[in-house]
């Protein structure tokens, strides 16, 4: 599959990965509201979605969509990163109906809202459960930086590298030439 | 007939209900013991093992424990439909048997149209499971009960017309004459006049009695138990009881009509009605335990679309040769 | 049945939450029904709130988390080893597969190398594990369907299997077999010999199974064109494994994202058009063979040596920090391990991707216009675990 | 491979003799197997022949020299390693000093020297070994350095009430070298 749908998105970061390292072919951070153009992208290109893990760190909470291609197989991460006081991020149930579960599972264990979702009620937890059983403590809570690697990044942006202060070294000379110029 | 006093017929119509309710029981009990060890070795494991030696006494334990048990009624239910339904269903039983010649002599009541009374009686099991299903007040008996309606009325019509076609070749609805009428030995039997008739008859038996693969009504994966999903203790037991009855019911006017009923090659006799009832309840065991269950559309398409129409030209040719011939 | 009769005014209408959130209350001609949690085929407890129109159904919505247990939570208490045991039980019927993907993010994560040997035994011990879940998923699908029979030739079959991995992993269901770096115990040659003869012996039942249920008429009008997915619909709910590829597309992880010795065995990826129900039955059917196929392969091949490497992680051994996701192909599709770490011994988070999480999510939308006892045989044809959904 | 139409249908009558066929066929399968021999056990009276390669409640090993003494160190490295808590071991404290050892002590403190306690044996008090809340994953059995530790092979133990099941393994040691069925080494209990 050819990156095209990445053409055009207001992208924070973008990132290849090594398959054999992390799983991951792609990684690309996004602003929040910029996920549900991504996911429409995505949907257009054949991807399908596997499955929305949260990671819950210092510098806010990371949520990282999995998507991936039955033709060409290959994962795509599109992270979004929103503040533990404000956790908001539009719903891309619309674009991809089996979001809705994975986006009610988030926001059961990490209290994540989910803009515009049809139906954001307790999916795995009692529904009269108020507390988010996979928040940390905050003392318990990583840096991002500590815990993701972004990968051999090809663009990113200023509020990306005050996240990741000391990315891969050799980033900027390759980032130039990524897929990125139009 | 006509020469018997009336009292000696009372006697006789108690005494035969009486070895009827006896029949009846004992009936079931064996036949839930049978099909229960028909299954396990279809299964390829013992079936009931435990009480009693090769597991006897099963259904006997069994019984005892659905009489020693509370009966619960659900919350919301209408009392009395909802016990009236068991015995309803339990009731006419009684009724089915009346006519029915076991033997040369064995018969409680000859009835000149003994036919027509079991096929007459044979609605009030509708009725039951209608009740039953409405008067538990849950959906999922609602939904049996509506199932069931739809099935038993549906298969009641090729049932008769498959009957039919042989009073019509016999020209008699009383039950001994139908028997009389045949010989002793299989190749004199209606089943090879009326072969059609009897594949006809005998599906349509296993549809009325709500045996798989047309369990509908019961359905227990779709519809949890169906219409008698509420009924605990000897409320449930009636209706388990009534389904074997019903089962000893169709197969005995399969085998009065079709089968030669008492009379077999050598020594005709009760022994012979008794063991082609059982070999066709046998034949019943064996699908339930090989098919899965049909889905109702279907169910009632292969009534409407197949059943019937083959019912009626098999009736309509009996018609035509009895006329031509 | 607690809630109400039918044909209450909406003031009365009881019910708990999902009830009470699936629709203000039953109008004229429909009735709430709740098909579970403890409905005979809803295999455990999974639960759906059906909308239904007689037995039409006008609107369907699952509701999930009876069997939630938090696994994701227990991660985080537990050091990489200690976890494992909890894999053997989020899906009780492909046990293996689970064990598999979490060794195997432990492995990506640190960059463990794993003995050839152990590779194959994990390759003959799964797909033995894989028949056998297929087995119990056939013969639960023909109990909900109706017949009771084909249940219990299934187990006799399944039977042997369990009887052979009991050998290695001393287990019968919940296996914990697998180690990062390895597996915890070798098999030997008696193994190696029981599994060729249940080859040999399950490719003869394969054919009864044909007779029996396959070619039935009643099965086959149970089953075809009821519950079309298709292969757009697995794109939108990220539908994996026999459901995807019953609607046509050949993806399999362990052709898709190879892993372990897979790219050395021959087999296909059994694939259908149909999309029905009928169309996914027949994949798992097929995958039954196919799995033979590489049992027999990976025994004919296992080479001798190590089951684990030198140096496998040890109870309290740390990761190194970062992310991996390891995926495999279990019984219902695509499990997905998503394992983060901060370089202490426990994980820093771990995500369980179920696969039939994702094919549940769909019956939703085929659920809606059809039979009460088509809802029954396309829930049996998706092949749902409800641990594995509500982990 | 595409798996293509399940057997393509001619025409509506061979369709429908087929259909039929295959109802009989089935048939046919469940008659078969109504005369095969039964291949379930009858538990109480056999029982399934390879129970030894269960892999059943933990149990210790014991010494080479003495079968009622585990090779258990007491290092409790089973206790931390068990994801469900189901140990409690405690040490051997150490003997008792005798009167003379105590007055050896007194004089050498007086002295100002080193008191050198005496060491602890590395043998367990108490092994305690709570079966409800296991799940035989065997991460114990591995973790064990001393290898006290082993699978038994008894798939019997069962109880009515909770408690019941926490088992005292040094008990249950030293009752199988009474009994003398307690082959030293890593092999199996033989039951």
């Amino acid at each position: 599959m050819s990156d095209a749908w990445i053409e055009g998105l207001d992208l924070e970061c973008n990132a290849t990965c090594r398959y054999e390292e992390s799983g991951l072919k792609r990684s690309v951070f996004l602003r929040p509201e910029e996920a549900p153009k991504a996911a429409a992208r995505l949907a257009e290109a054949g991807f399908f979605i596997e499955d929305i893990s949260v990671l819950d760190t210092a510098d806010g909470l990371l949520a990282t969509y999995h998507f991936d291609h039955f033709e060409c197989p290959g994962r795509i991460a599109l992270r979004v990163v929103v503040p533990h006081e404000d956790p908001k991020i539009p719903s891309i149930s619309a674009i991809y109906p089996g979001a809705a579960w994975h986006e009610r599972e988030c926001h059961d264990f990490f209290g994540l809202e989910f803009t515009d979702h049809p139906n954001l009620i307790p999916l795995l937890i009692p529904d009269d459960m108020t507390e988010h059983p996979l928040l940390k403590e905050e003392t318990r809570r990583k840096g991002l930086a500590e815990l993701v690697q972004p990968g051999t990044i090809e663009t990113c942006s200023t509020w990306f590298k005050g996240l990741f202060p000391d990315p891969d070294e050799n980033e900027d000379g390759e980032g130039p030439d990524g897929a990125e110029t139009p | 007939m006509g020469s018997f006093s009336i009292p000696v017929e009372l006697i006789r119509i108690v005494v035969g209900v009486v070895a009827i309710a006896a029949f009846v029981a004992l009936n079931a009990i064996i036949l839930v013991y049978l099909e229960r060890k028909v299954a396990g070795h279809i299964q390829r494991r013992p079936g009931p093992f435990e009480v009693g030696p090769h597991g006897i006494l099963q259904t006997v334990a069994d019984a005892l424990k659905l009489v020693g048990k509370q009966l619960i009624k659900p919350a919301g239910a209408d009392a009395f439909l909802f016990w009236l339904a068991p015995v309803l269903g339990f009731l006419p039983i009684f009724l089915f048997f009346l006519p029915m010649p076991f033997g040369p002599v064995l018969t409680t009541l000859e009835v000149p149209l003994g036919l027509l009374l079991i096929l007459a009686f044979a609605g009030l099991n509708v009725l039951a499971i209608c009740i039953a299903g409405w008067g538990s007040n849950n959906k999922w008996s609602l939904l049996g009960a509506a199932r069931g309606v739809a099935q038993s009325v549906a298969y009641e019509i090729p049932l008769l017309l498959a009957l039919l076609a042989v009073v019509f070749m016999k020209g008699s609805m009383n039950l001994s004459k139908i028997i009389d009428s045949q010989g002793a030995w299989p190749w004199q039997w209606n089943i090879v006049l009326q072969p059609l008739a009897f594949l006809i008859y005998f599906i349509c038996a296993i549809a009325e009695t709500n045996r798989a693969p047309f369990d509908l009504p019961e359905a227990e994966s779709e519809l949890t138990a169906g219409f008698h999903t509420e009924y605990s203790g000897m409320g449930f037991g009636l209706f388990f009881l009534a389904e074997y009855a019903n089962m000893v019911v169709v197969c005995a006017v399969a085998t009065t009509v079709f089968l030669g009923g008492w009379k077999g090659p050598f020594f005709s006799g009760s022994w012979w009605f008794l063991a082609k009832v059982y070999l066709l309840l046998m034949l019943m065991f064996w699908p339930r335990w090989t098919y899965p269950r049909v889905r109702f559309d279907q169910l009632l398409n292969f009534n409407w679309k197949w059943l019937m129409p083959l019912a009626l030209a098999n009736l309509l040719v009996t018609a035509f040769i009895m006329k031509v011939g | 049945m607690t809630e109400t009769a039918p044909f209450f005014s909406d003031a009365d209408l009881a019910g708990d939450f999902y009830t009470r959130r699936f629709q203000p209350g039953p109008s004229e001609n429909t009735l709430i029904l709740n098909m579970g949690p403890q409905h005979p085929s809803t295999h455990g407890v999974l639960r759906i709130v059906l909308e239904v129109d007689g037995e039409y159904i006008v609107r369907a919505e699952p509701v999930l988390g009876y069997l939630h247990r938090m696994h994701e939570r227990m991660a985080e208490e537990k050091t990489y080893l200690q976890y494992l045991p909890n894999m053997g039980r989020v899906d009780y019927l492909h046990a293996l597969a689970w064990n598999w993907a979490f060794v195997g993010a432990v492995e990506r994560l640190a960059g463990i190398e794993v003995p050839e040997r152990a590779e194959y035994i994990r390759v003959i011990t799964t797909e033995l594990n894989r028949v056998a879940s297929h087995l119990v998923w056939w013969g639960a699908y023909l109990l909900d369907l109706g017949a009771f029979t084909p249940i219990l030739y299934a187990f006799e079959d399944r039977e042997w299997i369990l009887d052979l991995l009991q050998t290695p992993t001393g287990a019968r269901l919940t296996y914990s077999y697998f180690r990062p770096g390895g597996v915890a115990a070798d098999i030997d040659k008696e193994f190696l010999k029981g599994a060729k003869d249940f080859a040999v012996h399950m490719r003869d039942r394969l054919k009864m199974y044909k007779d029996l249920v396959t070619d039935n008429i009643i099965f086959r009008k149970r089953l075809e064109g009821i519950g079309p997915i298709s292969l757009d619909m697995c794109r939108r709910y990220g539908a994996t494994g026999p459901v995807v590829r019953g609607s046509g597309l050949a993806y399999d992880v362990r052709r898709a994202e190879p892993y372990s010795v897979y790219d050395r065995f021959e087999f296909e990826i059994p694939t259908t058009g149909s999309g029905d129900a009928m169309g996914r039955y027949r994949v798992r059917m097929e995958e039954l063979e196919q799995s033979l196929r590489i049992i027999e392969q990976a025994v004919d091949s296992i080479p001798e040596g190590e089951i684990r490497v030198k140096g496998a992680p040890k109870v309290k051994w740390k990761a190194p920090a970062g992310e991996a996701y390891f995926a495999v192909e279990g019984g219902r599709g695509k499990i997905g391990v998503h394992l983060v770490s901060d370089g202490s011994n426990r994980p820093y988070r771990c995500k369980l991707r179920a696969p039939g999480f994702s094919n549940m999510s769909l019956f939703g939308e085929i659920a809606r216009g059809i039979l009460l006892a088509d809802a029954v045989a396309i829930l049996g044809s998706l092949d749902l675990v409800i641990p594995e959904m509500d982990r | 491979m595409d798996l293509g139409e399940l057997d393509a249908r001619k025409g509506f009558f061979k369709e429908t003799l087929a259909g039929l066929w295959s109802l009989v066929v089935g048939l046919k399968v469940t008659g078969k197997y109504f005369f095969r021999p039964q291949i379930t056990v009858h538990y109480p009276r056999r029982t399934v022949d390879n129970i030894p390669s269960f892999r059943g409640p933990i149990e210790l090993i014991s010494r080479e020299e003495d079968p009622a003494k585990p090779k258990c160190g007491a290092c409790s490295m089973c206790v931390s390693a068990c994801p469900s808590g189901c140990f409690t071991v405690t040490k051997k404290r150490p003997p008792a000093p005798t009167p003379e050892e105590i007055a050896e002590q007194k004089e050498k403190e007086a002295r100002g020297e080193k008191v050198k306690k005496k060491a602890a044996p590395k043998e367990p008090e108490r092994f305690l070994y709570d079966y409800s809340l296991c799940s035989l994953c065997g991460t114990c059995v591995e973790a064990c350095p001393s290898g006290a530790l082993r699978f038994s092979a008894s798939p019997y133990r069962a109880a009515f009430d909770r408690k019941e099941l926490v088992f005292d393994l040094l008990a249950d040691l030293a009752e199988r070298a009474r009994e003398d069925r307690n082959p030293p080494g890593t092999g199996k209990t033989t039951e």
